[in-house]
């Protein structure tokens, strides 16, 4: 039987995931700026208020710290709270709660209290929207025990992860690539609840692994076709959990290809890439024909100008350039 | 640092009631001052923030408390985790990092938590427990249980931005919040003077529309009756509601303070006013208890505390191999 | 959103200064209009906050800053950068991310600096500006110099923990920061009322013990002479003070918002108050201004947008090899 | 001539550093939570109020987000400021001001605005502090472009780096291991500032690199002796400043030893070992005669127990163990 699939924007996906949440789980909640009556700042949330109502889609005020804090407390309190923070630049203003509180909670009381909190987030560059709005910082974020860190890249995983999350008792952050939102594709018309516990291999190749995530997992996309053309076949690996790192998906692939590139849209110092490179170098260095390289953000706020944001961010064309030379030579 | 809008003295409600409340601060108290001996024979490390002075506000909020409400803390918690209910054996146990502290030895002075009870820590980040206290109340709001979450501070962290945030979303969403602002007049060396730009700190609550009452935090009656108030108050209206005591803490911030910014004068001052000898004496002037019965109080008190020291003894060690247990509920990801 | 509180329409002081007023707000809001025009037209891109509607805010404030003072403002500022002083050429080529923008295209329409007029940005964190305005106040302290940091921030801002710290500290050391609230009644689409649980502003203000002042902020006139009176204050003791200034913005929030939370009638009515409108009006009642001054008013501004344009349009790009520039002031670290 | 001697704690050094920049430059002033009064949280500020007077020893109410701002505004009108965080755990109620601000004004406004301003915290475990009080996020702080990270692990940097630090024009964290601060150790009677762009060699073998910084620095001391006694030879270096990263130090060292262990107290994933790793991986590969191996701090919220912290933390044996199986095999 054939699979029905519909067209939707990554941002419909999202929004039917939210709804589907809360009809399914009465202590499911909404909770942000902007979330109800606005529509959402990134329309993901639209329709929701009228159908759900404002005690569950819950405009808060410019609050940040409080209302993700209140989010843990809700959590606490039996609730299944979704706090939507409408970027991660404004994320840090709640860090102290994230990581003082939800990513502590159950080890310092002893495994009395867990916290099953989803945080969403809007992430990433793009848009021309300069150095307040523009970062990248989901992978800083893996950094932290106690929490787990999600970036959906492609309409199965923007309809899916949500539940999934729901479900999981500790916190989980989902960081949400905003360039991605009106990206259009098609999804299985019973797509639902997808695993967070592992990465995906998208393509198949012998010759480089690409490893990526987020919004740059469409740019290996093209940048594998592109070099498919010239002969060079990819694995192109999908993190999608970036805490805890599915490490297996991508010791494998490197163990076929024996090379690896990362992209990361994060700055590359203190990157995620950084930390997948030390664990191939770590478990993988015997098989390694080359060194694993990284291609990630220029270490610079970003600018707003088109030109220098492009310069920034990383992109196909140094993606193929450097996936050439590493097979090449 | 005047105290002149306090009310006075509230009379003594009657004996066995007065006798339980003072019995209440004498454990806490006690059980304080074996936790600095315990401290300087190295059983307990870490920060040790004594509520030595300050039992009345514990004690007295406790009154008003069921055991279903919730209770949210600060690092200086000793005395709330004691009149919660929680047993002395679990927290020293805890105190001294063993397996059978009521967190399995993670947690320690300043992190006491206790589910039975509903006590939600021992939050060592000023200020870091606002906004989950406001979360509790929304879950009962939303939930449509009809319970109050107590949110215990002081007042030096009315200063953090989340207090502000805090405040006005309970009282935007209307939610079932007690606050509960101990203010002992310092944070650590900075005197209220030199933290805030208006001192009168239920002005500042007032400011989001918060019903307030300040009072005697060194009267245990006071305390017990305006607890009583308002979280009657609470439950009645599903609002918040401020409540300042004002309590002075004898001892240093933590056991590392050489005091250098306030008198002795100052401190012997408000020893004075300590709430168990006013209320100890005020019950000798009643004729309601007897220094027989006092010494048996203590020695009952000494009985328990002695017991919870050799529980937390004899308790074990948590395994190494544990370490990474409880960083997420499915123990092993990491 | 009644304004009952606010004063009469202020007398209009003389005619010099009338048109001059009317000059600034016109050169805003077509400034502003020909942004919009080159949104659609994809020369400038990101964020675009209009100011249209709220001109008197920036333009009454302005004439009670010298231009030693300081400024501090949001992402909502090419009103202010202009009455500030900067060109309209260098603010246009910023917002085609041209190399002779103010910021050489790096911070775009929300982030506009100025070195020589003391513009400390566009900040595009909410709330962001309250801690540097603060600091800037603070500096001029400590140097003894008697100049005023404006800081200017919507009422949605007010509910971030940053306004309570900021505030508190420039109360409680004495900081001459004039604080100037651009109430428009909508933090993107929450209503005041969603976001406050006290929505008369000035009183929040007091809490703090920092004198207010609420003020029509269509009128840019009573703007003008209240952010005069309100400056004074702050020149003379060295101290801050809070001014509400209630407006309305007639457009979206910024170039993408379906405006979903409020109502064209709502909108409409505050339209008829149109800063500009009414302050063209009281001229025309008075005669001091007829229609052909007018037009060459319009004409001159029209001239003075055209050749922002055309500035920002000859500009060039920034090197790419620039890109690493400015992140630290010794080029070539990273 | 032979150089002068004192001895004196790693406090003392950085009480000197202060008051030497206090009198040095009028401009300069340190503001923080009980830093006059109190006499600082760690007693690092101890007898400055009395010297200084209260405008310039400035005790600050529970407010970290507005004045680590207000140390940005008073750096953007003409001060030197000094702003003291009482740990680097309380810094996330900062983050949006060190972030949002600090780090990007000099790019937003094209290079019109430098934020010279020191911000000094303590940072680290091994204090019984619990999960609240004990992490190590200097590395982290790290990843962000436009602000320096420094982390004196001796008392000649103790002394010496926050003048140097106030003499670079923008924003510059010092983190200090608070389990250094009783340390005593002697120091130059005319020491000054220091270079902080710089890693510093403090070991010389040629069996392997052990890289570090902070407390673990002295952790690699021991661990060096030891192995020492084996005849195991090893570089020692102290990473010094955290960014920018002085990555010629550790090259130098592993063309000549083909060997490394990189020792840091962060977590391990994203930590600024797995950054120090993955510049190896790609810029000394064909040098390498083994993978380049981490010790880190286990990936947990700390513990308060003496015996488990003890465990979460990096130790000397662990370092040793590895240092003796990766020469040895
Ligand atoms: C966010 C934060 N900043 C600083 C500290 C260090 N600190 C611990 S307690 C304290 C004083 C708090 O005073 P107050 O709120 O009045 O409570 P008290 O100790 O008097 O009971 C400080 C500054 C901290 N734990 N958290
Ligand atoms: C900390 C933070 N949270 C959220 C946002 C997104 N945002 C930008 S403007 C805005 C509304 C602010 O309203 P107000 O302060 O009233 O200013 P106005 O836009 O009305 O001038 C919001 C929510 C932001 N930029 N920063
Ligand atoms: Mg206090
Ligand atoms: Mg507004």
């Amino acid at each position: 039987m054939e699979q029905q699939l519909r067209k939707m924007t990554y941002r419909d996906a999202l929004n039917e995931g939210l709804r589907e949440a809360l009809q399914k789980d009465e202590r499911v909640f909404l909770m942000g700026e902007d979330v109800g009556r606005y529509g959402g700042c990134f329309a993901v949330s639209k329709g929701l208020l009228d159908e759900f109502g404002p005690e569950r889609i819950r405009d808060t005020p410019l609050s940040e710290s409080a209302f993700t804090g209140a989010g843990i407390g809700a959590a606490l309190g039996g609730m299944r709270p979704i706090v939507e923070i409408m970027t991660v630049n404004f994320s840090l203003l709640a860090l102290d709660q994230i990581m003082n509180n939800a990513a502590t909670y159950l080890h310092m009381s002893g495994g009395l209290f867990n916290v099953p909190l989803v945080i969403r987030m809007a992430t990433g560059g793009g848009k021309q929207l300069a150095a307040q709005h523009s970062h990248s910082l989901e992978g800083w974020y893996a950094h932290i025990p106690g929490i787990k860190v999600l970036c959906p890249a492609t309409l199965e995983d923007a309809r899916g992860m949500l539940w999934s999350a729901l479900l999981d008792p500790d916190p989980v952050l989902i960081f949400e690539p905003a360039v991605l939102y009106p990206m259009e594709r098609t999804l299985a018309v019973d797509a639902g609840p997808v695993a967070i516990d592992k990465a995906k291999l998208h393509r198949e190749g012998k010759d480089l692994s690409l490893i990526s995530y987020g919004s740059c997992l469409h740019k290996c996309f093209d940048a594998a076709a592109i070099l498919a053309e010239d002969g060079i076949e990819v694995d192109v690996i999908d993190l999608r959990t970036l805490r805890p790192l599915d490490t297996e998906s991508f010791l494998t692939s490197v163990a076929k290809t024996h090379r690896a590139l990362i992209v990361d849209e994060g700055w590359r110092s203190g990157s995620l890439a950084a930390e997948v490179s030390a664990r191939i170098m770590e478990q993988a260095f015997y098989q390694l024909d080359a060194p694993v390289e990284r291609i990630c953000s220029a270490e610079v706020p970003m600018p707003y100008a088109k030109h220098m944001e492009e310069a920034a961010l990383p992109q196909v064309a140094s993606i193929v350039a450097t996936a050439r030379r590493m097979v090449h030579g | 640092m005047t105290n002149t809008d306090i009310k006075a003295r509230q009379p003594l409600a009657n004996q066995e009631q007065s006798l339980h409340l003072l019995r209440q601060m004498l454990r806490i108290r006690r059980f304080e001052e074996k936790s600095t001996e315990l401290y300087s024979a190295m059983k307990i490390r870490g920060f040790l923030h004594l509520y030595i002075g300050e039992e009345a506000v514990a004690v007295g909020v406790a009154e008003a408390l069921s055991t279903d409400d919730a209770v949210v803390a600060t690092y200086r918690e000793h005395g709330h985790a004691i009149v919660r209910g929680m047993s002395m054996g679990a927290i020293m146990a805890e105190m001294y990092g063993k397996v059978d502290g009521c967190c399995r030895g993670r947690g320690g002075s300043m992190h006491l938590f206790d589910a039975e009870h509903r006590l939600y820590g021992g939050n060592a980040i000023v200020g870091g427990g606002f906004p989950i206290a406001v979360g509790l109340a929304l879950a009962d709001h939303l939930q449509k249980k009809a319970r109050v979450t107590c949110c215990c501070f002081g007042e030096g962290a009315m200063a953090e931005g989340e207090f502000h945030e805090s405040m006005n979303l309970a009282s935007l969403w209307q939610l079932p919040v007690l606050f509960v602002c101990e203010n002992n007049f310092y944070a650590m060396g900075t005197a209220l003077e030199l933290s805030e730009s208006v001192v009168d700190l239920s002005s500042k609550a007032a400011a989001y529309a918060v019903p307030t009452a300040t009072v005697d935090g060194m009267d245990v009656i006071a305390v017990a009756e305006a607890a009583k108030k308002a979280s009657d108050t609470v439950r009645e209206t599903g609002a918040p509601f401020f409540l300042e005591c004002r309590t002075y803490r004898f001892r240093p911030h933590s056991m590392f303070d050489p005091e250098l910014y306030r008198s002795k004068q100052e401190v012997d001052g408000w020893k004075q006013r300590c709430p168990i000898l006013s209320l100890t004496n005020r019950l000798k002037e009643k004729g309601w208890i007897d220094d027989s019965t006092l010494e048996k109080l203590e020695e009952d008190i000494a009985t328990e505390i002695a017991s919870a020291v050799d529980f937390a003894e004899q308790s074990e060690w948590e395994s190494v191999e544990d370490l990474t247990r409880f960083v997420y509920s499915d123990v092993g990801v990491n």
